[in-house]
């Protein structure tokens, strides 16, 4: 839709990726969905990881846009900061495919944006959790650092859900930093304050387990422990009842579905969605032995 | 008296007291610098002569007494303070930043300025006047590290020199220097006399002070012991005052050393530093060294001791002969060194007394591989008592007077009897009580069979204690000279180059 | 003070009176101050503060003094307190090292990579674990002796290599499935007391032995205080250097263990949290980054200081975004506190 | 050899060979190898490596060498160069500064704050920003100087409130929508230099200026160098530091200032990552940690060699799990590097 500045040179075969990170699973798996799809349509790609620092994550797309990449696949950091990253692909004329995060702002352009609803993902899974509670009782909330966007989407989900369940009592939110070890330590600390503590809502799933964890530690059995994620690691603790629930994505199929669009970007005509939401799936102990990882995070999850 | 001035003449302090965790280490102290006069300050290591120096130029605040200059209240709550008021002390440690350069060493704090910026160029000119009317010849522009010892205490007096002073304090400036530098700094303090400044001059050098003061006040325990209204006194009467009893002050003829070699060294040479040295030392022999400052003597018993290398020569100890690469392959051979600088290469400052005699003897002092407190003690007491050394035990050593200082390091190399005993300037900074304490522990060394080697600039000190003298200049061996044959004159010729005059020295 | 009248003295002109010859000899009253002194100084570090925190938490929160939380906090600082006895040492020789974390991270990584991807067994993969931690400790060595890089910098590279390499062995899975008797270990207790506080004990007691009573361990602070000093008196300078940053690598990859064994999972990410943590916990333990100085005892405190706050600021619900910033002001009252209490004791100004 | 003695340099020939007394005595052989040296003394930091990564990249990258790119890195250093000219500063008197990070994240906040929740005309948030970031290094200022702690444990506090306040200020919410001009900035070339470089060249002009030729500047060596010595010498210590924190602090608050009209968006996150660059750009660029040395030019060129790494480790598409890996090697070698070369130029052993 973005082709006056005409930066891009007609004919590239090349892909770039700016991709938040490549430490969690999910943007793993998202990058292995990429490569796998680049690789069948015979595209280079050509990727690129922030460590989660916003300012370098522009600078990243600067050095794509510098290696006249013809489409860009941009997964931000954050969401309200990401409009200087496709700014600068509109100005080289480059179209961009948002995957996961999409700038918040009105004045850039994509061609389409790929994504979990994490809002909605986010209240469901505490939606199931209270009603596992029987609608009443005290949680615990882990958030992720604070101040990120995938931390403030979930925080408002949970929120949105115990809006609608007044018997529910989050009695403390703490943040663990996505980090399990973190989760264990604070939940330990959790727990000795909150004697009655019913439920633990990780807003990942590394910290849902850590959580999980601490809590049989202590001895504290019938417990609730969810979250998101749907990491392989997480299915085999839901099979084994040391946590109960997780919204699983699907960052494979969406990274492969991100780089078929951006071909048909490439190679002109394409008339594609604004929006692609992906369900993420509830996975609870009921359903998880008819779900295999594999579908969600890629080949490499078969290899837990 | 002369010195004790028409009310209100030059700075007047008095009843200076000043008082450390309890103990007084300055006890109502009265001290005037009158215009145009030198007043000549003595006393032991630790009588609290630096301490009185400190309170009158600000850096260190008195507990009680009061300071006048003109008869205006005098209250130097900083050196600043005391600077702004002409108010200058060279200090006794030298005090360099070594990331700065000479010139900016003497202007340090008061950088001239031309136009908004430091004005390097006159910087460096005026710094280069000033070190030339101290007669050196280091370069402005070069950096403090590259320069000796002597190099740096001529440029904390040439320091002190630029700022045009009224009142200068010098605490011990010819401790570091060779005998040309202190005759250099004699004519600038005549200078500043001449120019109507009051001066305090301090130094454990009798002969320097009679000759110098116009008048001279004795300290002792930080109580005022004696005060002369002339510079002419006798020696034994300022060493009584000192001491508070008579001392001999002089050398009798060290016993007969033995006739094992403890220590032959052939062909010794270290690229750029030094070459051709060859002397052997035997069981209770001292050999001194002598020579003028950068003659390479330091760096030749550096090498000895295994703190550099040695690129040529051979080094043979008890007939044996012995590679040293490194201090400890020195020690393990025997071989101690008490090195020239205390503060850089002796001793750890921040720890106390104990703790730096038994640095190097860990292992031995440990049983079954652990070290005990009571070994360490018991190694303390042991030398307290024959060094007397005087001080709190468990005070860092960077508070102890230059003495004590010199005596723990000395310890340290005692601890374990070496072989050969390596001194360079072992009493740089030392009062005449603890410099007879000093010489008497390395004349007992000798007897009890060490080879003992004394490096000193003090020419005095190395003819009194040595049975033979190696003269070196120019990094090169000029001749070794008997105890019998080893006159100053002797000594001298060799030291100095052909050509040079001698008249300075 | 025999010569009070100093222009009798004056007067006197000559040489002084016997009575002042005799005012020599250390007054008695010498002593007193001193060993208060001496017994100030051997206080470690912020004790003070740390005592009033635990009051006041014990105070605010009925949890807090509960034996359960207080193992909870045992078995929370094990893995940050057994770095930080590695981090002393290096800071004490006046380094500092900035790749504990990571290779936390790397050595777990190692570890559970050998046991769960190539099938090893899982006691040689631990042992190599455990080496390989040792082994970006002599490389930080190393490159501090051999080529003389300041120590920020080479750990700083090999932090940066470490934390790369933890994720890239495994593409960023972490590794489960460790065996029992590993898991169970963080899990169990003896006499009541975690085995992961025993090890910590045990580390903190084996590190105070040697830096107190081995000549090799003593040695360290003459490094730090003096590097030349110590030179000079036959340490052998080099060869301590490298066993400190060595022996520093093995501790963190030994707090690697002891957080896979907890959660039974290696993590590329773990420990990235931990730097700076632990270099808080030795300098508020009255470490100096200069060098020379430091104390196990001043550390455990400082270990302590920080565990009990991070738990209470928990207890009590302090809002998360608030946390960081009562640590933030707890930290400096603490180490201002304790200062005011060592001035007052030691009599200084 | 400094010979002090003018006699002993008088001695043009004695009884040594020519040959040796001409190297031992004659200034004029002397002064060679010391112009030399002084001329690779005054090459800043690892300048070698810096080519070397500059020609290498070059080779390798067709993109690396197009002015398009080399514009691109400007850019990119631009927020970290500023940055570390404050920290240069600090580390020079001897110090450390942890919380330039966190005071740029928080003084960003302020300004978003003011601006878009309490609706306050923009210039004014803008200078009230700035105001944080300067009280922010302030209060450093004061707890090292007033509250005699050391710096890492002062900055340390200072960092862990103000990460925590610049969440808390807005609930962790990002602030956007800044003024059109505001957020043109960081994408305006002056005669073909983006403003940010502009700036980025101006702080370190007007820091040389001040470290270089002012006598206010020039005291910050002698500081770091010799505290005591600067004290004696009548410099005012305490309150020359408290102006190098605070300019630490201001700086960092510009830097936060370029982030937030580079990204239209103040974020409680910004700046988190770049502690170590910046420390790191300023300890490659030759200065000690020890306090007392460390030049501009020098820290530019770290600023470059880190900037100019990470862009390039991007055109060669490396893996980004590996990134870290060569960029800790390459720092390693270029500090090496350039030691050798020195080595060779001075003619150390
Ligand atoms: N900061 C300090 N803390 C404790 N004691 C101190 C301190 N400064 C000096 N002293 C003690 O005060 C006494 C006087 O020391 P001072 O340095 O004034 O002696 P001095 O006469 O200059 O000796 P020297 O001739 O060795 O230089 C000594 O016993 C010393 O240990
Ligand atoms: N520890 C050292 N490290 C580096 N250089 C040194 C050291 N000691 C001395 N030098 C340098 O070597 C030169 C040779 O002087 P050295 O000290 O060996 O002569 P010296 O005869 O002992 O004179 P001095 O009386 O100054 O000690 C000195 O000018 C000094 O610059
Ligand atoms: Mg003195
Ligand atoms: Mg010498």
């Amino acid at each position: 839709s973005t082709t006056d500045a005409g930066g891009a040179p007609t004919g590239s075969k090349t892909i770039g990726v700016s991709i938040a990170d490549q430490k969690s699973l999910f943007y793993i798996a998202a990058a292995d969905g990429m490569k796998a799809a680049a690789e069948e349509a015979g595209y280079t790609l050509v990727l690129e990881s922030a460590d989660n620092d916003a300012t370098r994550q522009v600078n990243q797309v600067q050095n794509l846009l510098t290696q006249q990449v013809g489409v860009l696949i941009y997964t931000p950091q954050d969401a309200t900061a990401a409009g200087a990253g496709v700014r600068l692909a509109n100005d080289a004329g480059v179209p961009v495919v948002a995957l996961d995060q999409k700038p918040e702002t009105d004045d850039v352009e994509i061609s389409t944006f790929i994504a979990t609803d994490s809002v909605k993902a986010a209240y469901d899974v505490c939606t199931w959790m209270f009603e596992q509670m029987g609608g009443e009782g005290d949680i615990a909330v882990l958030q992720g650092p604070l101040g990120a966007t995938a931390e403030l989407q979930r925080t408002e989900g949970c929120k949105k859900a115990l809006a609608e369940n007044p018997g529910i009592n989050a009695v403390q939110w703490e943040s663990a930093g996505w980090d399990e070890t973190q989760a264990f330590d604070t939940t330990q600390n959790i727990l000795t304050a909150h004697p009655e503590l019913k439920a633990v809502f990780g807003e990942s799933d590394a910290m849902a387990l850590g959580a999980a964890k601490a809590a049989q530690q202590a001895g504290r059995t019938g417990m609730v422990f969810a979250g998101i994620d749907g990491f392989p690691t997480m299915f085999t603790a839901i099979s084994d009842g040391l946590t109960q629930a997780t919204m699983a994505q699907q960052p494979y199929m969406m990274g492969k579905l991100a780089v078929e669009n951006a071909i048909q970007l490439l190679e002109g005509g394409a008339d594609l969605p604004q929006d692609q939401y992906q369900d993420a799936v509830l996975v609870t102990g009921d359903n998880v032995a008819e779900n295999d990882p594999t579908k969600f995070y890629g080949p490499e999850a078969a290899r837990n | 008296m002369a010195a004790s001035p028409r009310t209100g003449a030059g700075l007047v302090c008095t009843g200076l007291t000043k008082q450390y965790g309890g103990v007084t280490v300055v006890n109502d102290i009265d001290i005037a610098l009158v215009p145009g006069r030198v007043v000549g300050l003595v006393g032991e290591n630790g009588a609290g002569k630096s301490t009185t120096s400190g309170m009158i130029a600000g850096l260190v605040q008195p507990d009680r007494g009061s300071m006048t200059i003109d008869g205006d209240p005098y209250e130097p709550r900083s050196p600043g303070d005391a600077l702004k008021a002409g108010v200058v002390l060279i200090h006794q440690e030298i005090r360099m930043v070594r990331e700065l350069t000479v010139a900016e060493n003497i202007f340090i704090g008061r950088l001239p300025m031309r136009g908004g910026r430091v004005d390097r160029a006159r910087m460096n000119e005026e710094a280069a006047d000033v070190l030339a009317r101290l007669g050196s010849r280091v370069d402005p522009r070069q950096r403090i590290d590259e320069l000796s010892i002597a190099a740096q205490q001529e440029i904390e007096i040439a320091r002190a020199l630029s700022r045009k002073p009224r009142f200068v304090i010098f605490d011990e400036p010819s401790a570091s220097l060779g005998k040309s530098e202190t005759a250099r700094v004699f004519d600038q303090i005549e200078a500043l006399k001449a120019g109507g400044a009051g001066i305090v001059y301090i130094s454990h050098r009798i002969e320097e002070i009679t000759r110098l003061s116009d008048a001279i006040v004795c300290l002792r325990d930080g109580h005022l012991a004696a005060r002369w209204d002339t510079g002419d006194v006798s020696r034994e009467a300022i060493v009584r005052a000192m001491v508070g009893r008579d001392f001999t002050y002089g050398h009798g003829t060290p016993p007969e050393a033995g006739n094992r070699t403890v220590i032959e060294v052939s062909g010794l040479g270290r690229t750029g530093a030094f070459e051709g040295i060859d002397f052997a030392v035997r069981a209770g022999e001292i050999l001194g060294v002598a020579g003028l400052v950068g003659a390479g003597r330091t760096e030749v018993v550096r090498t000895l001791a295994g703190a550099d290398r040695a690129t040529e020569g051979r080094i043979v100890v008890d007939g044996e002969d012995t590679v040293i690469r490194s201090p400890q392959d020195a020690i393990r051979a025997g071989i101690a060194m008490v090195p020239e600088d205390r503060k850089s290469q002796g001793l750890l400052l921040a720890r106390d007394s104990m703790d730096n005699m038994t640095l190097p003897w860990q292992r031995h002092l440990s049983r079954r591989g652990i070290v005990t407190r009571s070994a360490l003690t018991a190694t303390y007491r042991r030398f307290r008592e024959e060094l007397d050394i005087r001080g709190q035990a468990d005070v860092a050593v960077a508070h102890l007077s230059g003495g004590n200082q010199q005596k723990v390091l000395l310890a340290k190399w005692l601890v374990h009897q070496p072989k050969v005993l390596i001194l360079d300037e072992p009493t740089r900074g030392v009062d005449v009580g603890a410099k007879m304490t000093i010489y008497a522990a390395i004349r007992r060394l000798a007897e009890d069979g060490v080879a003992v080697i004394v490096v000193s600039s003090e020419l005095e000190e190395v003819l009194g204690l040595s049975h033979r003298v190696l003269v070196m200049a120019e990094g090169r061996p000029q001749g070794i000279l008997d105890r019998a044959d080893a006159t100053p004159e002797a000594v001298m010729r060799l030291a100095l180059p052909q050509h040079a005059d001698a008249t300075h020295i | 003070m025999t010569v009070s009248d100093p222009s009798t003295t004056a007067a006197g002109a000559t040489a002084a009176s016997p009575a002042t010859i005799a005012a020599r000899t250390v007054p008695a009253d010498r002593r007193e101050p001193r060993a208060w002194k001496k017994w100030a100084g051997r206080v470690p570090g912020p004790l003070v503060g740390l005592v009033v925190i635990f009051v006041l938490l014990s105070i605010l929160s009925p949890y807090f003094l509960t034996s359960r939380n207080l193992l909870n906090i045992v078995t929370q600082i094990s893995a940050v307190g057994i770095m930080s006895v590695g981090a002393l040492m290096v800071i004490i020789i006046g380094g500092i090292d900035l790749s504990v974390g990571a290779t936390l991270a790397l050595s777990s990584m190692v570890m559970g990579y050998l046991f769960s991807y190539s099938g090893m067994p899982f006691e040689l993969a631990l042992v190599l674990g455990l080496a390989v931690g040792a082994l970006i400790g002599l490389l930080n060595g190393i490159l501090v002796t051999v080529g003389r890089l300041q120590p920020f910098i080479a750990t700083l590279a090999t932090m940066s290599a470490a934390t790369g390499l933890a994720v890239f062995i495994t593409g960023g899975n972490t590794v489960n499935g460790f065996p029992e008797w590993f898991v169970s270990l963080t899990r169990l207790s003896i006499a009541g007391i975690p085995v992961q506080g025993l090890i910590l004990l045990a580390v903190f007691l084996l590190a105070a032995f040697w830096l107190r009573l081995r000549p090799g361990g003593r040695a360290l602070y003459a490094i730090g205080g003096n590097e030349e000093v110590a030179r000079l008196s036959g340490i052998p300078v080099r060869r301590t250097k490298l066993v400190v940053y060595t022996l520093a690598g093995l501790l963190a990859a030994l707090g690697g263990l002891l957080v896979t064994s907890r959660l039974d999972s290696a993590q590329p990410t773990a420990g990235a949290a931990d730097l700076l943590n632990v270099i808080a916990v030795v300098v508020i333990g009255g470490a100096s980054l200069a060098g020379g100085t430091g104390s196990l005892l001043g550390t455990f405190v400082g270990l302590l200081i920080i565990g009990v706050l991070n738990n209470g600021l928990s207890l009590l619900g302090v809002s998360p975004n608030l946390q960081p910033v009562v640590l933030g002001a707890v930290i400096v009252a603490a180490v201002l506190t304790d200062r005011q209490a060592r001035k007052a004791q030691s009599g200084e100004r």
